[in-house]
């Protein structure tokens, strides 16, 4: 059984300097716990974007939560470039460890499978390595002539976080085709989710379900958040509000302009109560 | 020959570039790569699979965001895009920005997956509209994916041809160099000299790049505006005359 | 589009010497495809459990299609010893190279994921190493200390076998939670399939049984075949025959009982129309 | 005291083995320690996660058959099961077969999955009921699955006891040998010691294994009968008097 609760509370299981993982925009991120997140102040955190993020990463950092982003790119896709990303990254107040979504994804699954390393094929040439210490080049360990690879170690996140379509009382999630939240999930220490709609039964003994079914053995906190990837997308269910994400990558391209964002959309009552 | 649009003349170019078989994918933001590839499949009575990673439409990857790349690690994927914020005559790619790393003047997305599907996929096609010296320059600020590799790291993959709005020109990966095969009608060879930063081979003779025939207009417009609105609405609407009634 | 056709010419497509990826028995393994390739005469197969198998392994043993068999265990499970496997093995007739599940599973999905070979925790001081001279166990190649590990090479099947419980008229499959199937499907260079139940519309574009779909991209030839995993049991659609199993576990003990079975059961009136 | 069959009895002492909470797994063929699982998670109102592999019931896993291996290998599975055609005084186990490998005398199906759940699952219980010194052996012929590592490969987990029809008997992995904890009823240490082919420590005073409690088999008749059916029809019925309706 994973105990059922709310989103603030879910919030408050992140300790401040977590290494969270934050799956990409178009992959049922959990928007209503990432503002949550940003209500309780939470601080110092180490994004690892799965294998690129926007909306989620640049509240984040716009807020003052990020310490290091981790990524193969951060982009509001259509609505154009992320604004806290770019200007983090252009004064410097951000730290960014560029890498490449098959880099992540391998990492990921190093963990995902308990071994410290995995390795990748391609990428050396990339200056991607040459800032990357933790990235290694080494001749052929099998000692079959094949050359040189590139080994990347793996990836452990403290917290992942997802937001299901499904969930059942057992604690289990259903995300669908959506695999990499599965790797996420098995490659992270624990995960908070929260869902969409309570499912009747247990979905991991539904014989069509079960197939997009991350068990409760994976999910350490869970949460009820209707409508809970807006702005973003929930295929599926809703659409993303694609007018809302490029008034904010408008409105955002200035600090002062993320501040009145922050605080009417997602500070809202909060912060009017505390002035 | 018909009235079309720049985009349905780059949709043209980038068709004739696709083999009649085998598996193109088409990564996110890319509505002129994607329509070329859905109108190949079309031509080719899919012979040619799509695979639009961006959206549900016209996707059929289920194994999360990983599979694409590892179909192309396992050789699956033939033909796939990439661009960038910067373009040398080595075909080095930057997608991550402008300056020195990583104090960077401007600073773009990122690397995607580019330095893997550079290495994995025999064709990749790279689509830069803007021809200009500020993207292709003698030598990029970052290697996001370099263009050619030492003979010690195992590669399959690399860059085939580069389309731009001015010319169409292919690279010999032996060579490191790009070679001009067409200029667009309309422009000249002196002008894409003009607008390019690094040194490419030019044959004697330059054909210009061939218009798109009726035929290929009219199953584009009629066929692939409904397809492409299902991953880019706006883009069927505006260039195709597609209204989508519904998107999901 | 993949071409439908029998199952007598998809078992035409598998050439003799192939390296045969077979599913575990409870995993939906394409049997009256198993009995076609005994029919068809193919020889030489080297086959690939994942991770283990039973009676598809037994029956190409006993029929002498298989030379090489490489498996965590070979074993029919509740019904005992595979015949066949055990007498192969014991006569000397049969190359086993005994492996263990994840360096099976971990050696298929560094060909999915196109690398030369993988790290996998554990194993090292079992005899099975010792045996392996594919395997390696090296020093940390990451320079980090953390001892020896073994490394695996990757494991590429030219075919691979399934039996869906559904397929559709683009070539698509669906296999449910049987995400080992994926696995294979990715690592092989082609999948051979059979189905019992042709889906109506695109499995990849259905919202929910899109996550147990195998796209068609995979699959290098598909037939259907209605109850097609009889004797072994289709998980949602039929149970295992135990009877039957059992009775082939007593019958198959000498070769000459195996013959029987063999006669009987599978190659039926084409024996009799030869004799 | 009520009356009890030797299964009975011996799920209730791998009951009395099982942790308060975290994640169980039991691997195929195994309805003793299935029913011990079972019932161990049905005390602790669920707090003991089960995961029965074999069959569909009782089973979470959904992605495929890496997952237990995976989950195994993040830490995540805090109890398995492991027995074997011989097992030795170093607690290296062999499923593989007797005589000299490759060329066995009598082969048996393989290590399956041993020699990995053997290093990263903390709690390994193995059961064995048969003892005779033909399974107890002081060196087995085949290492599946190595009971202790040197320092400089990387292991967590290994063998925690051993259970048997005769008795309970703990591993010190510094040591790298059994210690006997309880011999069953109507059974003794020289028995024990008899049909064992290792040496063993033995403490002073040996207690006698704890029968399992009228409560215990309460709950066992009743509600663990029908939860093993689902993955142990024939055992359900036989041992545990619950006749399935019907099993899928």
């Amino acid at each position: 059984m994973t105990d059922q609760t709310d989103v603030a509370a879910l919030a408050e299981q992140v300790p401040d300097g977590a290494l969270v993982a934050l799956p990409p925009d178009y992959s049922f991120v959990p928007m209503e716990l990432i503002r949550a997140l940003i209500r309780r102040g939470v601080k110092d955190l180490h994004a690892i974007a799965v294998p690129v993020s926007g909306m989620a990463a640049d509240l984040l950092i716009g807020a003052g939560c990020l310490r290091v982003m981790e990524a193969a790119a951060v982009s509001l896709g259509e609505a154009g470039l992320a604004p806290s990303f770019t200007r983090g990254v252009q004064d410097g107040s951000l730290t960014m460890k560029d890498s490449t979504c098959p880099a992540i994804h391998t990492a990921l699954q190093a963990s995902e499978k308990g071994v410290p390393f995995m390795p990748l094929g391609g990428i050396i040439g990339s200056d991607i390595v040459k800032y990357r210490n933790d990235w290694k080049v080494v001749d052929d360990p099998m000692g079959e002539g094949n050359g040189r690879i590139l080994l990347v170690p793996a990836i452990r996140p403290d917290v992942a976080f997802v937001h299901a379509p499904l969930a059942d009382r057992h604690g289990n999630i259903w995300v669908g085709k959506r695999h990499e939240l599965f790797t996420i999930a098995h490659a992270a220490k624990t995960t908070l989710a929260t869902y969409e709609e309570l499912h009747d039964g247990d979905l991991t003994e539904d014989p069509v379900l079960s197939a997009g079914t991350i068990p409760a053995m994976y999910i350490g906190g869970l949460a009820r958040a209707v409508e809970g990837a807006k702005p973003l997308g929930l295929a599926g269910s809703y659409g993303a509000d694609m007018d809302h994400i490029r008034a904010y990558a408008k409105e955002a391209r200035t600090q002062e302009g993320f501040d009145a964002y922050l605080k009417r959309e997602v500070l809202g009552g909060q912060a009017e109560a505390a002035s | 020959m018909a009235d079309y649009s720049s985009e349905e003349f780059l949709i043209s170019v980038i068709t004739g570039l696709l083999p009649e078989k085998g598996n193109a994918a088409v990564g996110a933001a890319s509505p002129v790569p994607g329509s070329a590839v859905l109108l190949k499949r079309e031509l080719t009575g899919g012979a040619l699979r799509a695979s639009l990673i961006q959206g549900t439409a016209n996707n059929p990857f289920t194994d999360g965001g990983r599979e694409l790349f590892d179909a192309a690690g396992q050789g699956r994927i033939d033909v796939f895009f990439l661009g960038g914020v910067q373009i040398d005559g080595q075909a080095n790619l930057n997608l991550v920005g402008t300056g020195a790393y990583p104090a960077l003047e401007r600073r773009f997305p990122g690397s995607f997956g580019s330095p893997y599907m550079y290495f994995t996929v025999p064709n990749v096609i790279l689509f830069r509209p803007e021809h200009t010296r500020r993207v292709f320059v003698e030598k990029v600020d970052f290697i996001s994916a370099p263009g050619v590799s030492p003979p010690d790291v195992h590669r399959i993959g690399g860059p085939k041809a580069l389309v731009t709005e001015l010319c169409l020109m292919s690279f010999d990966r032996d060579k490191g160099r790009f070679r001009l095969e067409s200029v667009h009608p309309g422009h000249s060879v002196e002008e894409v000299r003009d607008n390019t930063g690094f040194d490419f081979d030019v044959p004697d003779n330059v054909p210009t790049t061939a218009e798109p025939s009726d035929e290929m207009l009219g199953v584009l417009r009629s066929k692939i505006g409904r397809e492409i609105a299902g991953t880019y609405p706006d883009f069927a609407e505006r260039v195709l005359g597609y209204r989508a009634e519904m998107t999901a």
